[in-house]
């Protein structure tokens, strides 16, 4: 079983898929998080559709003949990547393998992110987290926590996020308006007002007994004598 | 000052940055900085920051502090006077110290960036499970009451835009001329109107503490509001408060707000 | 340009991969997040460790003869499937994250602090910099290179950095000690001269004593971590 790895089967379009053409379209595949239709791989790579469709139907026929463990699919007007359903037996021992059932930490934290300010962008919830919440939000995703329930009309339309109603169940409560407000925020305290003449040593003093101008609380016994 | 050529201001990094590049177009060595040149040079940067109203952070004031003791050191008469060499030894030797170690650092963060630039093109594969899998799943637990999501949310929302009171990057002591001034002031009153520099800095425990009450000394003189007397170099400076003035403290509002924080946290040389 | 499809190339290890194995390996990493260690594959496919690691290691240079879109690396401690950076160009499309922007010369200088002081303090990163540590620590932490990894034993109690498994990966790295080490990177640097006048070693030994000093430019700085 040789692959005919140099003819494009299926016979329509172009005879021969171009090695560059080949690889870019398996770059992008590879990590797009949905289907990208043919027309978008066109005009990204500049070529005509056409060849876009041939070259990827020469891969599948490819990956099918060479027994790979990944299949192109073409779904909903697009094309993606996804495991060969003959290894999924595999797929899901490893999917299971060491899961906890219990979230992460961080991933709990996005969550009440998302109860709180939903609808709520990805990018939101890492500028409230200071981190990237990628792998938190899909790890959600996939718990069914979180869902996506529309897109934000602003540049670029990214995805807004929500909770589900696995959620509400899992947490006991039948409605998201059943969340208990927020505790109240403690307000930063007020930077203290600069002290007058006479008030400068009792500032440091006190300062100091704070601990805060000390420039290295290593120091302190030597330092204090 | 620094005629012959001119520094793009606000292209360093912080003051060992713009130190570094100083000295590399003196073409000298490190071990080798020609302190007085450097110096002006360095000035010279520094107070273009300074107009062109650029956030000059305190340590950038610092190194010039340091810069300046050292240039004064070698340009005093070279008389048995050991404190002061030692002392501005020990600040050349900082100051080497931290270009060093600034030096080795700089040159780590280019090869990181040289690296990750070079890797960038390797985009990993991040996309989530496939349907299929998902209903594989264990049922997961969140572990949590109601309560308990609501306090997590509040402290996930309070905690921004600023971090977290960190004290520790407070560390550096602050102490502003002004603050100084009213040290000074305090202690000229407890003293009787008059003290001894060294009366008035004795509870300094950093030599920016002391460089900064030197400046409030500066200023309090030029608002008329202190005598200065050093009968000879290197003599004791007595400080004495003008009868003729009033305390007020809108006169110290004028002072230009230097911030010291000290660049390591050596202690005053006793 | 025929894939030798029978045969396992790179000679290490068994001589034929089980077409199943092959195929289990593609698929599960195909759905994996993050660098699996062969040893966690191993223990799903039931198979030896061995075995796992001349598979993955055929699979890579099948790629590579096979021009593919797609590359498998091992860093970090484990193994996954990256885009050729061949195909850069047209991925970057697709890839929302800036991941492309580069880190400022701040961001970078305070990455290479943390690296190789690691676990280090804001204000110690600050003090070695000669300014403020603090919007470049931000940063990092959001784009995940770095992370909270504990609390100093000092009063104040401040936060301790370290790099991420994310920070090795981008390095192409699998553990920090294969980061050269500091003074390989010093350019030129001819091993100075003993500084001129002045106490400069012996300041520098009480600098050491008091903890607040790198080590002598001159010994391996990735020994102290």
């Amino acid at each position: 079983m040789i692959p005919e790895q140099q003819t494009v089967d299926g016979g329509d379009g172009p005879a021969v898929a171009d090695p560059q053409t080949r690889k870019a379209l398996e770059a992008i595949l590879l990590v797009v998080e949905e289907p990208v239709e043919a027309n978008t791989l066109a005009q990204v790579l500049e070529i005509p559709t056409d060849e876009v469709v041939a070259t990827l139907k020469a891969l599948r026929s490819e990956y099918v003949d060479e027994g790979r463990g990944f299949v192109l699919r073409e779904v909903a007007g697009g094309w993606r990547f996804y495991t060969d359903p003959a290894a999924a037996v595999y797929v899901e021992r490893f999917v299971l393998h060491g899961r906890s059932t219990k979230l992460s930490q961080a991933a709990l934290e996005t969550l009440a992110i998302v109860a709180y300010k939903q609808p709520v962008t990805r990018a939101r919830i890492s500028e409230i987290r200071g981190v990237d919440a990628d792998g938190a939000v899909r790890s959600l995703l996939q718990r069914g926590l979180i869902e996506e329930v529309g897109r934000e009309a602003t540049p670029g339309q990214p995805l807004l996020y929500g909770t589900t109603s696995t959620f509400l169940e899992r947490l006991g409560i039948s409605d998201v308006s059943e969340l208990p407000t927020l505790p109240e925020l403690v307000p930063d305290a007020p930077l203290p007002a600069e002290p007058a003449p006479g008030g400068y040593k009792a500032a440091r003093r006190e300062l100091d007994a704070l601990g805060i101008a000390d420039p290295d609380p290593g120091e302190d016994e030597a330092a204090d004598q | 000052m620094s005629g012959t050529y001119r520094v793009a201001v606000g292209s360093f990094e912080g003051p060992f940055d713009l130190l570094l590049h100083l000295i590399a177009r003196h073409k000298v060595d490190i071990y080798e900085i020609p302190i007085a040149q450097i110096t002006d040079d360095y000035l010279a940067v520094v107070s273009e920051m300074e107009r062109i109203d650029l956030d000059v952070t305190t340590e950038f004031l610092v190194v010039a502090a340091t810069l300046i003791e050292l240039k004064a050191a070698r340009l005093l008469p070279q008389e048995d006077e050991p404190d002061i060499d030692d002392l501005a030894m020990e600040a050349r030797d900082l100051l080497y110290a931290r270009l060093l170690d600034y030096r080795m650092f700089k040159e780590a963060g280019r090869y990181l960036g040289a690296q990750l630039a070079s890797l960038s093109g390797f985009v990993p594969r991040a996309v989530g499970l496939e349907e299929r899998f998902i209903g594989v799943l264990p049922q997961v637990q969140l572990g949590v009451t109601p309560q308990r999501l609501a306090e997590i949310a509040g402290q996930a929302l309070a905690a921004k835009p600023e971090p977290i009171v960190d004290v520790s990057h407070l560390q550096p002591v602050r102490m502003t001329v002004r603050e100084a001034a009213g040290m000074v002031v305090d202690e000229l009153e407890r003293a009787g109107g008059s003290a001894t520099f060294e009366e008035l800095t004795a509870g300094c425990r950093h030599r920016v503490e002391v460089i900064v009450h030197f400046l409030a000394l500066l200023e309090l003189y030029k608002l008329d509001l202190v005598d200065l007397l050093q009968p000879a170099s290197f003599a004791t400076l007595r400080v004495t408060a003008n009868p003729e003035s009033s305390w007020e403290t809108s006169a110290f509002a004028d002072m230009e707000e230097y911030v010291a924080a000290p660049a390591t946290d050596e202690e005053v040389p006793s």
